[in-house]
């Protein structure tokens, strides 16, 4: 079964999906989408070691050699995406059952864990596979199933927000579609190893540019960077809390993977970055990212709309770092993927558990919170510590290595700037921290309790990640490096 | 130059036609509309890239020789499916949305959105301490 | 032998299009809903009948001749069977028909098309 | 040349679509659009692309539009806002398109790189290492077997995120009410009623036919789904959702769109413990050619399970949701 890993890692979650309708009772469900969300998990751990020994896996579907039938190849840097979606999907899922009992109707509960299984199977899929057609079908699945999610929030404007998502993801991945059919016009083939191949040949062609261009207004749709953002917040602030947890720390990883994947594997480093200025385009627009996200974070009265904004900005840290493109800068890039993903998620379980027992996530709610709800409370400031990256939590890696590889091209100023956004982040933490230990707790307020442990047991698993990865930094650097140098073609 | 790309310039306007449809107009059921328009206009563009002159459809038979290339019509045939999977997916949140907010256009919506928004934050802001007086006296 | 059947199956394709465009004309040029969608229903019933038959007529293999009289057969059921329909729902809905205003109808359409 | 016809009546339908207001006549359009594409398609020799795009794009999508339009109003209301920025962004798009067919090869060269490399394989060679005549159907089902699988998937998806949007929890209804509003329907629509009795065994067995005849022609099962729900829709439409929902059970249906995709994935997980790679059909039977025959006939049969029960939820749950909306405006208007 060893052979069949990688297919096994998609599989898995999507047969579950049609098991869970069968299945019904919700209490089952739950155990059973763990369960397999667990086992997938496992699956990319080995997937993760077997790369790192062995080098690229191939597997072609169907039997049929690769231009021909969808090959799924992984590499280092899809395992290691592989492995930030199953980690922080088992830990999310761990406290969906207590979240959605009071933000979801009973009887939709069991569609809630079908759906969330299909999107993270949709995840998975666009990871995995090696073929370009076949991330438009999987980055359908995984959109389908997350506007399904969006929409189930109890906050009306759940609904509102889904459907813009809606209408800007379809627009987005229909620009892809287009940019894949002018790829595969000019080279006839589908494979993305091959395409790399191939397209070298035709790169001069107008034809091509196109394409290009397509394609990555299309993925900077779904990665809302930040023009296209403007879908972003809403979703994040109104769906179901435990949706919130799971799509900060993935989905935007994902687009960012392929980001990642369609310039540098597919149209190649020499064409994505030196016949157009990506480079400065894509400087300029994440740190544009990250003040404007910032700036508007601070004035959020809404928690969870100050953490969607706080997540468009730190995507702005990503793209610098990818539009550095030099191994350190994407190592940069890569790190804060996983640290990113680790804190966010950490923070919005942690305004699940504040949701749960308060039932809205207002500042105002929020007064003496500190005392109330000590150990949420400690866990969303620790996670804001790292947002701001302070030494000896996941956030001071990454911008520690996004500032040397800046510093290593010269451009100073640049990181002068990347320091002063975190100042601004310092700001919107430091709003939510003084309403929740220096204020008193508002009279008409019912005291509450600590929540329950299905929620502290996820929380601080990712807490303690959290710090363990900012002290301990050999695992995560060594493989965001190796992943960095593999698509830099450089062998270490 | 002209009749070789004729083909591809109509069908582009078509894209264009409904992508301009869904930026510009505020029904949502009109935005759905162009949104379908858009795609199927996109499939019209692959299945054009897989005609070739003289050829006939991929189903083998003894007496041809040339074929048009399969291949793009799987991918749309996938890609049809995917457009209904999203309209359906759309038609039902524009139903729930008209429950909830009693319309169906964009300027109305995000008008009441708005409203809700500054009710929500002005009320936490002034009322909240008022409540609290109201449940001391009580 | 050759030539009766091209030349009857030419006749028959030649009266089904001749058929549906006066349907279409019908349909342009018809005062109210209900007398045109008497001409889209009835032309159109015939001239796809026409047109079927025609084809029919020079079909080569046993199998295409029999699916075409399976669509025919299905033309013959639905056509009359939707415009009975689409005449009921206009009914239905409260939409008159010109029937005694003929002249008023006629006096509209002269005056319109003479400025 | 005919093309040329079908693409300007495309665009002309398109322009109308943007000046008409009345959502009704917008929606019409759109299904006469699907039409003409899929004739579009017969022109450019996609005949499977024709006939999923006619069922889907003049069928299934026209049909829930306008059971969506019966619940939200037919009319538009709000003239088009900021119409430049959005005419801006369009011929932003638009231009670059142009610019990137510049150099694009030619309509209908057989020369173009997209005829070269992958696809002769799939002309030339299927034969021999599938055995179905229509190439479309052996590309779909066997080269390309992981994308329809996504592509079922997808469909599952819609129709769990539709359910997860308007299921209802079953209200008992007052049956003597249904038999009356039954009785006043068999009369006001006598005719269609019979037609449509005789009409559905036809239906039904012409899916049948699609479901089975798609190795040898177009068809497969997608379209054989599409077209047994249409069945199913049909007989909703004129007997009734309670009557529908005595004859298909929601649970049955449920079950059976479950089922599609697990049947699907089963072929593959066969493949698998029979020691090829996923969706090997080769290793299914000794023979590789009988083996890829099994493999498509079971994942077409999983398609069409999949399809047909899916569309026929999203239509009933619209459906139940236009009931009892209608219910609660009959009691709200009989208590005034």
């Amino acid at each position: 079964m060893i052979a069949h890993l990688p297919v096994l890692q998609v599989i898995v979650p999507l047969m579950a999906a049609p098991i869970c309708l069968i299945l019904q009772r919700a209490h089952l469900v739950w155990l059973f989408s763990l369960i397999t969300s667990g086992l997938t998990f496992v699956i990319s751990v080995l997937l993760l070691q077997q790369v790192m020994t062995s080098g690229v896996i191939s597997y072609e579907l169907g039997g049929w050699q690769a231009p021909w039938g969808i090959e799924y190849r992984i590499d280092k840097l899809n395992a290691f995406v592989l492995l930030i979606i199953t980690s922080i999907s088992t830990v999310v899922l761990f406290a969906a059952q207590t979240s959605i009992e009071k933000e979801i109707p009973k009887s939709k509960h069991t569609f809630f864990y079908i759906l969330y299984l299909l999107s993270l199977t949709g995840m998975l899929g666009i990871v995995a596979t090696g073929d370009a057609f076949n991330v438009f079908v999987f980055l359908e699945i995984s959109s389908l199933s997350a506007y399904a999610l969006i929409a189930m929030g109890k906050d009306k404007r759940a609904l509102w927000a889904a459907y813009q998502y809606l209408i800007m993801g379809t627009i987005g991945a229909t620009f892809i579609l287009i940019g894949i059919g002018l790829m595969y016009q000019m080279t006839g083939t589908l494979n993305m190893a091959d395409l790399s191949e191939r397209l070298p040949e035709v790169a001069q062609t107008r034809t091509v540019f196109t394409a290009f261009a397509f394609v990555i207004v299309g993925v900077c749709l779904k990665l809302a960077l930040f023009p296209l953002h403007l879908w972003l917040p809403n979703a994040y602030a109104y769906a179901p809390s435990i949706v919130t947890a799971f799509f900060a720390a993935t989905a935007t990883k994902v687009a960012i993977y392929l980001l990642i994947r369609f310039t540098f594997t597919i149209f190649g480093l020499s064409f994505s970055f030196t016949t157009i200025p990506l480079q400065t385009l894509f400087m300029a627009l994440g740190l544009a990212g990250i003040f404007i996200a910032s700036t508007s974070a601070i004035y959020q009265n809404n928690i969870k709309l100050l953490f969607a904004y706080s997540s468009i900005a730190q995507i702005g840290y990503m793209i610098v770092g990818f539009s550095i493109s030099s191994v350190a800068g994407l190592t940069a890039t890569l790190l804060h993927m996983f640290n990113h993903a680790l804190m966010k998620s950490a923070i919005f379980l942690a305004l699940a558990a504040v949701m749960y027992r308060l039932g809205n996530v207002q500042l105002s709610s929020f007064h003496g919170l500190g005392r109330q709800m000590p150990l949420t409370m400690a866990a969303i400031v620790i996670g804001g510590l790292s947002l701001i990256g302070v030494p000896l939590t996941v956030g001071f890696v990454s911008k520690w290595y996004l500032l040397i590889a800046l510093l290593e091209q010269g451009s100073w100023p640049v990181a002068v700037l990347i320091l002063l956004g975190s100042v601004l982040a310092v700001i919107y933490v430091w709003r939510l921290v003084e309403v929740a230990y220096f204020k008193a707790p508002l009279s008409d307020q019912e005291p509450v309790k600590e929540a329950p442990m299905f929620f502290i047991i996820p929380i601080w698993t990712l807490i303690i990640a959290n710090i363990y990865f900012g002290i301990d930094t050999r695992l995560s650097v060594e493989v965001a490096q190796a992943a960095a140098m593999s698509l830099f073609g450089v062998t270490p | 130059m002209l009749m070789g790309l004729f083909n591809h310039w109509v069908v582009i306007a078509l894209m264009m036609i409904g992508l301009y449809i869904v930026i510009a107009h505020g029904n949502l059921i009109k935005k759905i509309v162009g949104l379908t328009l858009f795609q199927t206009s996109v499939f019209i563009f692959y299945i054009s890239m897989a005609k070739v002159n003289g050829g006939t459809a991929p189903i083998l038979a003894d007496d041809i020789t040339q074929y048009s290339n399969p291949l793009p019509h799987v991918l749309i045939l996938t890609a049809i499916v995917v457009g209904i999977a999203t309209t359906a997916l759309a038609l039902s949140l524009v139903v729930r949305i008209k429950e909830t907010y009693g319309s169906i256009e964009e300027e109305n919506i995000q008008h009441q959105d708005n409203q809700s928004l500054e009710q929500s934050n002005s009320k936490k802001a002034s009322t909240a301490p008022k409540d609290s007086k109201q449940e001391n006296q009580a | 032998m050759d030539i009766v059947i091209n030349i009857s199956s030419g006749l028959c394709l030649f009266v089904g299009s001749f058929l549906c465009l006066c349907g279409g004309v019908g349909m342009l040029r018809f005062p109210d809903f209900y007398t045109r969608m008497h001409a889209a229903g009835v032309t159109d019933t015939l001239g796809s009948a026409m047109i079927l038959i025609g084809l029919m007529i020079i079909s080569t293999g046993f199998l295409v001749f029999i699916k075409l009289v399976m669509i025919l057969l299905l033309g013959i059921l639905i056509g009359p069977t939707t415009s009975h329909v689409l005449a009921k729902a206009a009914l239905h809905n409260g939409l008159e028909p010109l029937l005694g205003h003929q002249e008023e109808a006629d006096n509209k359409e002269t005056t319109s098309s003479n400025p | 040349m005919i093309n040329i016809v079908i693409l300007t009546l495309l665009v002309v339908i398109a322009i109308a679509i943007i000046r008409m207001k009345d959502l009704f006549a917008v929606v019409m359009l759109l299904g006469i659009y699907g039409l003409l594409s899929a004739s579009f398609f017969v022109a450019m020799d996609a005949v499977d692309v024709a006939f999923t795009e006619a069922a889907v794009g003049a069928g299934i999508s026209t049909l829930l539009m306008l059971v969506v339009i019966s619940m939200t109003g037919r009319r538009e209301i709000t003239t088009r806002h900021k119409p430049l920025s959005a005419l801006l962004v369009v011929a932003i798009t638009g231009f670059l398109l142009i610019y990137g067919t510049l150099d694009m090869p030619y309509f209908g060269a057989a020369d173009a790189p997209i005829h070269g490399h992958v696809a002769p394989r799939y002309i030339n060679d299927s034969m021999q290492e599938i055995g179905v005549p229509n190439i479309v159907t052996s590309v779909l089902a066997s080269y390309r077997a992981f994308d329809t699988f996504g592509e079922v998937v997808v469909i599952f998806t819609a129709g769990i995120g539709v359910l997860a949007l308007l299921s209802v929890a079953r209200r008992p209804e007052d049956p003597e009410q249904i038999t009356v509003i039954n009785d006043s329907m068999h009369k006001q629509h006598l005719v269609i009623r019979i037609v449509v009795k005789i009409l559905i065994p036809f239906i039904l067995l012409f899916a049948l036919y699609v479901q089975f005849h798609g190795d040898f022609g177009p068809g497969g099962g997608f379209q054989a789904g599409v077209i047994f729900a249409a069945a199913i829709i049909l007989y909703t439409m004129l007997f009734g959702l309670s009557t529908a929902r005595t004859v298909i059970n929601q649970s049955f249906i449920r079950l059976t769109a479950a089922i599609g995709v697990l049947v699907y994935g089963s072929v593959g997980l066969a493949t698998l413990l029979s020691g090829g790679n996923f969706f090997d059909y080769d290793v299914l039977v000794n023979d590789p050619i009988a083996g890829q025959h099994l493999g498509i006939l079971f994942i077409e049969l999983g398609v069409g399970c999949t399809v047909a029960a899916v569309m026929i939820i999203i239509f009933f749950s619209f459906a139940a949701r236009r009931e009892i909306q209608l219910n609660n405006k009959n009691k709200e208007s009989s208590s005034c």
